[in-house]
């Protein structure tokens, strides 16, 4: 806009590779568990049930005596999954409905808005229940569950993005070269339209696996044995007083995948902006 | 009144000030020219302590009415800033907050230095309203900025800055915003202020502005001050190179004599379109008419919001005309279906005010060329030759191939532009405003470009701006629009001579031509061929 | 025997408040409409019933002076106290027992529960003001128990005609004759009970006569364990229901707090076998199940000692319960092993699982949707998956919503079920095992089999009140239920209530629900 | 005027919307209705289970259900609640006060932080702004029934400062308030902050204190306002979130309300307190959508044009 810029954001040299180094052993266990916890995750030991963080279980053992650092560890990838599946559930669906409203004329523009506000008029936590009312717990169904919770929302910013786009110089030029309408829109206006959103989409990575856990607390999450995060947060609540390592891991994996994918979305979205405005 | 010796200016280990002296005497008006970025704005906001929280501000001396001003606490700097140095930035049409009234805004100069108490206050408002030169100061007091005119937002504004008295006037880029006309009253607004005895800094890059008020002009460049002298010497006689390319980039007249006309290629006929506004209709375009020739130059001028760019964009094909129709070639080019007028695109291209909008941003050079040269028909293996070619004709280097728009300079985007206009070898080219965001220097090889390649493939050119300078260098003949029509048309000498509507007469009126020394055809010799260097 | 935490020497002092904190909360608080435990349990202050059971089994006088029990168990006569005033003043008498009864009995009411244990009734007759007969249309042994419980209680006939629709929402209008009045109601957070101090007509199981001690009763509903142990703990609460078996530990660390542990009688936590289908219709398959689990270590293990491991599929604190069943069954893989062998799953696939005629050996047991599930059964349930893949046997635990669970458990589709169903009654064998206790048709009896003795012995059950011969056809449901491998019995759950040391007197009822009317606060202890 | 009906023609739309889909999700649970609505654990008989089907109307066809179900809205009947007896809007009146209440002192408590934590760190140093966003992240990435438990355990249970007991006094709602607080503080701040940062890089900003301004005053008069205004965006956010962490928080510490409600009805199948819920979330959006969007011009004259 112009020089005059007094504040900017300052550059955050560390922050960056603080937020890969963290995701890395992640993404190694969501992609190769038994390269880190060669045991299996479901195994139980009621003898050892309840260790404390030590040598041999490093995160200690659960009430059933599985060692949670193998679970840790074997979650990464069914709670990657679920925030992913959610995540790119909600995104495709959004950026449909998004592109269909902007795109598709007054008459599909009027249903969508109308569709969406009233999605959006509902909390997020209650769409995700009515449809697990319907539907029921398990992972398949959470993850739905949470994908419809965040589509609307998601949906209105394709739609507002593709609106600018759509009136952008840039693709009246594109029109005024001789370029036809499916190729303005495949290779414009859902590039440009899409894109901001795949760097919100990362943070809102983050808040499924949130939300999956606040589903799994209130008794509709997913089910063991699966090892996933959330769930096992949910769990380890009831042992805060007596055995606090059940939940402190799982849960510090959540917050701190949360927080590196949040920092490494912000930095995506910071550049986005530098490359396009 | 104040003498700045050795000032120096860095953000981090950049420096955007190296060194800047200059004094300036109450009732004088010096002023600072350069291109963008050579650091005038921060030897502006440096002279009231806000060069901004990275910014590592040194001078040797600097002193303002006797008092040493190096040494200031940010509480000594309060006291300055606005009772004694006041300064007008930049961005004169954003500087007020938008949320706020005009009035709130003069009179919280009044309450922050105490000079007026809260009885007192409103009164004091509207007269400085009313100094400046608004008209109605109680209604538009009680407005807020977008409900103003640019013009009238600018003399609120100084309003503002005048409210606690300053004695010097520090104004960054008073003018660049506004139309002709409400320039020419800016400035005469200013120089009444110096007239009355305050201290003008006056900061621009437009020379035809600074020539009108300056008693003495320095010429920044990259961060120095290059040259120094009475407005005068300085205009008649510059010393150094980068005064001479400066002063030698100020559009002239038309070098070339009228040619020879060819058949006609575009034609507009009784076109009229309205727009829906919040508060009823709006004329944007009101019975225009046009034919534009191979080979010819129209130049379409006017004030903003008259209709330019609509017309523009009805000749493109981009909008439908309400009423009236247009030809391409001989063949209807309104009414038509998206379908039919495809395969006619390639023959009228256009060149952008904005050209970075005009681009999309995730695709480099290479690709926004490619896209171009595809969609005439040409095969896939011929395609990189056509591109290299493209860039060679509008001077870039094939370096630039895998660079995106924000990765380039605005020279360099309006080239890339204008060899994607010209990729499609089209028969008339519809230019809006396609130099206005750029620097004077770089304004010229622009309309040199353009220039030349008309010359060499004898395309028929729209120029639309709002730039007289710019229209008379570039036109045969020009047309001037005001709210929608098409007031006056005619050869470009004739009208430029002796307009005949009196709002040509009001443009023409605003624009000091005589102060500046006629342009020098030496630096024509820039155009095809010669690689960018902005 | 289930015992107070009180027993010290110091006399009971009168006033004071109590919290309670429950785990759960009633959704509807008409003891004639709620099939919840919890309604009964916090009801139990507010209702009196007719007569009151001890926990030997035993039947005392308490709304009932005095009463017969026709030969042919199809009609009960009462001798009701002439003293007994509603908490509106209204008097109770015969009329009112009618009015209740056939409010119960009414359709319109939607009884989930109460109407259940009414069985089929058929009206009750008005001898004179204060002598009622309840009458059948079969012989109906179990009545005696079912008129103990709180879901056979009294509402004040006035509240009935008044309120009836809306009794469910808790609150003043629920009128009863108890030692505590319903004074308030905030949904979500607490129910709030004051004394009664007209009562005059406690059970004679209860240890003083007169009104209650306590002023006033909270309770509180909190039904995040670690918050329930965290206000018990820092004594914000005095006395906490469900106590997480992995947190009793805390408490019994204490010096300021005790635990309480009772049994819960009626139908142990147990796994049912679906007899109608292969493979469990096969006997050896079904042993070899039962044999291969180590139901003993994992129970421990989950449990921390709280819950005992179960052998039949009555708790122990029931009547009737067969103890000869004890440890007559115990863990044994190469037992199931070789059952298995003997079944014809010899050859075992790539996964280690058994395999007969090219099919894979998989039973199917669905998984309850996690808001139903108590107790970590889903977790108890890995284990067991774990032990019976070692034997060979591949679990499959599908996750479905209700609608589609009930459908497949309940439609005979699944091969395994779990539930548990508390009742201080050895009759819920008859809901368990009788071949009419259709689960398709609201029964619960999901072995999907009419084992002809089975139904005999439970229909007689029933149908008579002879101890003697009720012992007898109980203990050998229970054995066969066992022998034929219908059933896993699993864990007794185990009421672990937690509460400082100033309450006294506090006893749980043969529900092993605890009982207010006795308890009074004394100095805390700290 | 037009576009005050327009508005109520909008808000109305919703409403519509809303009743629709819940009433459609009722008709999408699978298995019989009536078996969902009564659990696993009954011995109801085929008579009740007759009279509970005819009660809830689902013995007629879909669209006659759907119809008589609109016509009760319509007229403001939501229904009775099957499980509770009670009709539903007397139950959401009832259960609205202490959900507003903690909303509100939620509402209050995060922005009192997010402003206090935007205003202190918008364009300041490096290191002051990474402690602000540290804090704001794990505000945001921390679930929110795990605050609420850390803050239980920490105030109340460790150090006795906050009770749970008497849950609708002052101070058993700082706790609860709290923890909906923190993690709406945490988003609030950082596009107040962002909001902040872009309006003190606004020429405007640097003029006002070429005007003499100090740094907090522009900050506070000039920069605030339209930080404000970029808050007004999120608005249906933050009332979804307040409304669903209601749930959460509620549920943690046993506290009445609405979201105590909800998962009670969702629990139980309850469908009319469900559709109950549904409606009262629309219209709450609804309403305060319009009332910010109101405010929203009273903030930024620009709208108003
Ligand atoms: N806050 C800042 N931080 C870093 N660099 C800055 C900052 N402000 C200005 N600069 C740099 O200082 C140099 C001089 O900028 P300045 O704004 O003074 O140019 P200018 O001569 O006013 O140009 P224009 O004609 O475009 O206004 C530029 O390179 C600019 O990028
Ligand atoms: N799409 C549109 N919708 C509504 N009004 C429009 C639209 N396009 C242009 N206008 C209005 O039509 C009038 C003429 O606009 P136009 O852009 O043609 O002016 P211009 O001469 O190009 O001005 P400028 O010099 O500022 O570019 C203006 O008042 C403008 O607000
Ligand atoms: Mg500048
Ligand atoms: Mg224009």
């Amino acid at each position: 806009m112009t020089a005059l810029t007094l504040t900017r954001v300052p550059g955050r040299r560390w922050s960056l590779p603080l937020a890969w180094a963290v995701l890395a052993p992640i993404l190694v266990a969501a992609a190769a568990p038994e390269l880190l916890a060669a045991v299996s995750p479901i195994a139980i030991d009621p003898v050892n049930a309840l260790l404390p963080p030590g040598p041999g279980h490093w995160f200690g053992t659960d009430q059933l005596g599985r060692d949670l650092f193998t679970r840790v560890v074997h979650g990464a990838r069914p709670s990657l999954l679920l925030g992913l599946g959610a995540t790119v559930l909600a995104v495709a669906a959004g950026a449909l409905l998004g592109l269909a409203a902007a795109l598709g004329g007054r008459a599909a523009d009027q249903i969508v808005t109308r569709v969406l506000d009233i999605l959006l008029s509902l909390p997020q936590l209650l769409l995700a229940l009515l449809v697990i009312t319907v539907l029921g717990g398990g992972v398949a169904n959470v993850v739905l569950a949470i994908a419809v919770a965040f589509t609307p929302g998601y949906a209105r910013i394709v739609r507002a993005e593709a609106l600018v786009v759509r009136r952008s110089g840039y693709v009246e030029a594109a029109k005024g070269l001789g370029l036809g309408r499916p190729a303005l829109i495949a290779r414009h206006i859902l590039p440009n339209a899409v894109g901001p959103l795949l760097v919100l989409a990362t943070v809102g990575f983050g808040t499924a696996l949130i939300a999956g856990s606040g589903l799994s607390f209130l008794g509709f999450g997913v089910q063991p044995p699966d090892p996933e995060w959330g769930a096992m947060l949910a769990e380890g609540r009831d042992f805060l007083a007596t055995a606090w390592w059940i939940g402190l891991f799982p849960g510090a994996a959540i917050t701190a995948t949360v927080i590196a994918v949040n920092v490494l979305g912000r930095a995506a979205q910071r550049r986005f902006t530098r490359r396009t405005s | 009144m104040i003498q700045v010796d050795g000032l120096e200016v860095s953000f981090g280990a950049v420096p955007a000030v190296r060194g800047v002296s200059f004094q300036v005497a109450p009732g004088e008006c010096l002023a600072i020219v350069g291109e963008s970025g050579s650091g005038k704005s921060v030897t502006a906001r440096a002279l009231v302590g806000l060069a901004g929280d990275r910014a590592s501000v040194r001078a040797r001396a600097f002193t303002f009415e006797g008092e040493d001003l190096t040494a200031l606490t940010e509480t000594g700097w309060r006291a300055v800033r606005g009772r004694r140095i006041g300064l007008i930035l930049q961005d004169a049409l954003v500087s007020l907050d938008p949320l706020r009234t005009v009035g709130a805004e003069v009179a919280e100069t009044l309450r922050v230095h105490r000079v007026a108490d809260r009885a007192e206050r409103p009164g004091r408002v509207l007269s400085l309203l009313s100094e400046v030169g608004v008209p109605d100061p109680g209604r538009r007091a009680r407005q807020h900025p977008h409900e103003l005119s640019g013009g009238l937002r600018q003399r609120a504004l100084i309003a503002s800055v005048l409210a606690a008295g300053p004695s010097l006037l520090v104004a960054d880029e008073p003018t660049t915003a506004l139309d002709a006309t409400v320039q020419a009253q800016i400035l005469d607004l200013l120089g009444r202020l110096r007239d009355a005895g305050s201290g003008l800094l006056l900061i621009s890059h437009d020379l035809a502005a600074v020539a009108r008020l300056a008693d003495r002009i320095a010429v920044m460049h990259e961060g120095r001050i290059v040259e120094e002298g009475t407005a005068a010497e300085v205009l008649a006689e510059p010393r150094h190179p980068y005064t001479r390319a400066l002063l030698a980039a100020v559009p002239g007249a038309r070098a070339t004599a009228p040619r020879e006309r060819g058949p006609v290629q575009l034609s507009v006929e009784g076109v009229f379109r309205r727009f829906r506004t919040p508060d009823g209709h709006q004329q944007a375009v009101d019975d225009v008419s046009f034919e534009l020739r191979a080979g010819e130059t129209l130049g379409l001028v006017g004030e903003s919001g008259s209709g330019k760019t609509t017309v523009a964009r009805i000749a493109l094909g981009l909008l439908e005309p309400d009423e009236g129709r247009v030809l391409l070639g001989g063949r209807s080019w309104s009414g038509v279906r998206e379908r039919d007028r495809r395969a006619g695109r390639r023959r009228i291209q256009a060149v952008y005010q904005d050209p970075l909008g005009s681009f999309d941003p995730r695709h480099p050079v290479g690709r926004i060329l490619g896209q171009a040269v595809a969609l005439t028909g040409l095969p896939r293996r011929e395609r990189p030759a056509r591109v290299a070619e493209l860039l060679d004709q509008v001077g870039l280097p094939a370096t630039l191939l895998g660079r995106r728009p924000l990765e380039m300079s605005g020279g360099q985007r309006q080239r890339v532009a204008i060899a994607r206009a010209l990729a499609a070898r089209p028969d008339v080219i519809v230019c809006d405003e396609p130099v206005s965001a750029l620097d004077v220097s770089i304004q010229a090889q622009i309309l040199d470009l353009l220039a030349a390649l008309q010359r060499d493939l004898g395309v028929a050119m729209l120029f639309i701006s709002h730039d007289l300078g710019v229209i008379r260098h570039v036109s045969d003949r020009i047309a001037v629009m005001k709210d929608g029509r098409i007031v006056e048309s005619g050869d470009a000498a004739e009208v430029f001579g002796s307009p005949a509507h009196p709002y040509t007469k009001e443009l023409l009126a605003a624009v000091s031509w005589d102060r500046l020394p006629r342009r020098r055809p030496a630096a024509r010799a820039s155009g095809p061929g010669r690689h960018g260097h902005e | 025997e289930p015992s107070g935490a009180g027993s010290t020497s110091a006399a009971p002092v009168k006033g004071g408040a109590l919290t309670f904190a429950a785990d759960t909360e009633p959704v509807s608080f008409d003891v004639h409409v709620s099939s919840q435990d919890i309604t009964g349990a916090i009801l139990r202050n507010v209702f009196d019933s007719l007569i009151a059971e001890d926990a030997a089994g035993k039947f005392h006088p308490w709304l009932a002076e005095s009463w017969e029990v026709a030969p042919d168990l199809k009609s009960y006569t009462f001798h009701l106290r002439k003293d007994v005033k509603f908490h509106d003043g209204t008097p109770f008498d015969a009329e009112a027992v009618k009015i209740n009864f056939d409010r119960i009995a009414d359709p319109a009411t939607k009884s989930q529960l109460a109407a259940s244990l009414l069985g089929p009734y058929t009206g009750t007759k008005i001898i004179d003001p204060h002598t009622v007969t309840v009458e059948f249309s079969a012989p109906f042994a179990p009545f005696l128990q079912a008129a103990s419980t709180a879901y056979l209680g009294f509402y004040s006939p006035k509240t009935i005609a008044a309120n009836a629709a809306t009794l469910g929402s808790g609150g003043p209008a629920g009128v009863g004759t108890g030692p505590f009045v319903f004074t308030e109601y905030a949904k979500g957070r607490q129910a709030v009970f004051t004394r009664n101090p007209g009562y005059a007509w406690p059970p004679k199981t209860a240890v003083h006569t007169g009104p209650a001690y306590l002023d006033q009763l909270t309770v509180r509903f909190l039904p995040e364990a670690s918050v329930r142990v965290g206000s018990l703990t820092s004594r914000q609460i005095d006395v906490a229901a469900a106590i997480p078996p992995a947190n009793a530990g805390t408490i019994e660390g204490n010096a300021a707090l005790t635990l309480l542990n009772a049994d819960y009688p009626g139908g142990n936590y147990s796994i049912y076998l679906n007899a109608s289908k292969a493979p469990l219709n096969d006997e050896k398959v079904r042993k070899a199940l039962q044999r291969g689990i180590d139901i003993d270590t994992n129970v421990k293990a989950l449990y921390f000692g709280h819950f005992k491991r179960a052998w039949s599929p009555l708790a122990p604190t029931t009547p009737g319960y067969n103890p000869a069943l004890e440890n007559s069954w115990p863990y044994d893989p190469a037992l199931a092993g070789k059952l298995l062998d003997e079944a014809g799953w010899t050859a075992r696939d790539a996964d280690g699982y058994r395999v007969k005629d090219g099919e894979r050996l998989v039973v199917d047991w669905p998984l309850l949707p996690a808001q139903y599930v108590r107790d970590q059964r889903d977790i108890l349930g890995q284990a067991f998956q774990a032990d019976l893949k070692k034997i060979g046997v591949e679990v499959k635990r599908p996750q479905a919503d209700i609608g589609t669970y009930l459908e497949r458990v309940y439609g005979g589709k699944a091969d395994l079920a779990d539930y548990s169903w508390s009742r201080f009654e050895p009759d819920v064998l008859w809901l368990l095992f009788n071949g009419a206790s259709r689960p398709q048709e609201g029964g619960q009896n999901a072995t999907f089999l009419n084992d002809p003795d089975l139904t005999k012995w439970t229909d007689q059950g029933r149908a008579t009140l002879d101890e003697a011969v009720r012992a007898d056809v109980y203990g050998r449901t229970q054995q066969r239920a066992v022998d034929l491998a219908l059933v896993i019995p699993v864990y007794t759950q185990s009421q672990v209530l937690g509460l400082g040391k100033q309450v006294r007197g506090l006893t749980l009822d043969a529900n092993a629900w605890p009982l207010f009317y006795d308890v009074w606060l004394g100095k805390t202890t700290q | 005027m037009r576009t005050l009906a327009k508005r109520v023609g909008a808000g109305l739309a919703v409403l519509y919307g809303a009743a629709t889909l819940a009433f459609v999700s009722l008709q999408l649970i699978p298995g019989d209705t009536v078996s969902t609505l009564l659990g696993p654990a009954t011995t109801a008989s085929a008579e009740v289970r007759a009279q509970i089907k005819a009660e809830l109307g689902l013995d007629q066809p879909p669209l006659a259900r759907y119809l008589a179900y609109l016509g009760r809205v319509v007229t403001g009947d939501l229904g009775s609640s099957y499980q509770l007896q009670r009709p539903v809007w007397q139950l959401i009146g009832d259960q609205l006060g202490p959900t507003v209440q903690l909303a509100a002192a939620a509402m209050a408590a995060a922005v009192l932080i997010a402003l206090v934590s935007a205003v202190a760190t918008a364009g300041r140093r490096r290191q002051v702004r990474a402690a602000a966003t540290a804090w704001e992240l794990v505000a945001v990435s921390l679930p929110s029934y795990w605050l609420g438990i850390l803050l239980l355990t920490a105030f109340s249970f460790q150090l006795p400062i906050f009770p749970v007991i008497g849950a609708q006094d002052l101070p058993a709602l700082v706790l609860p308030a709290l923890t909906l607080a923190l993690p709406i503080a945490g988003v609030l701040a950082q596009v107040l902050r962002e909001g902040l940062e872009a309006a003190l890089a606004q020429p405007f900003a640097v003029t006002a204190r070429a005007r003499g301004l100090s740094q907090t005053a522009v900050r506070l008069r000039h920069a605030l306002r339209h930080a404000a205004s970029s808050l007004a965006t999120l608005t249906g956010w933050l009332v979804g979130t307040l409304l669903g962490g209601a749930v959460l928080v509620e549920t943690v510490f046993g506290r009445s309300g609405i979201g105590a409600l909800t998962l009670q009805a969702v629990d139980n199948k309850d469908m009319p307190v469900v559709m109950g819920v549904v409606l009262l979330s629309a219209l709450v959006f609804v309403v305060i959508s319009n009332l910010v969007d109101l405010l929203y011009r009273v903030i930024d004259p620009r709208v108003r044009a």
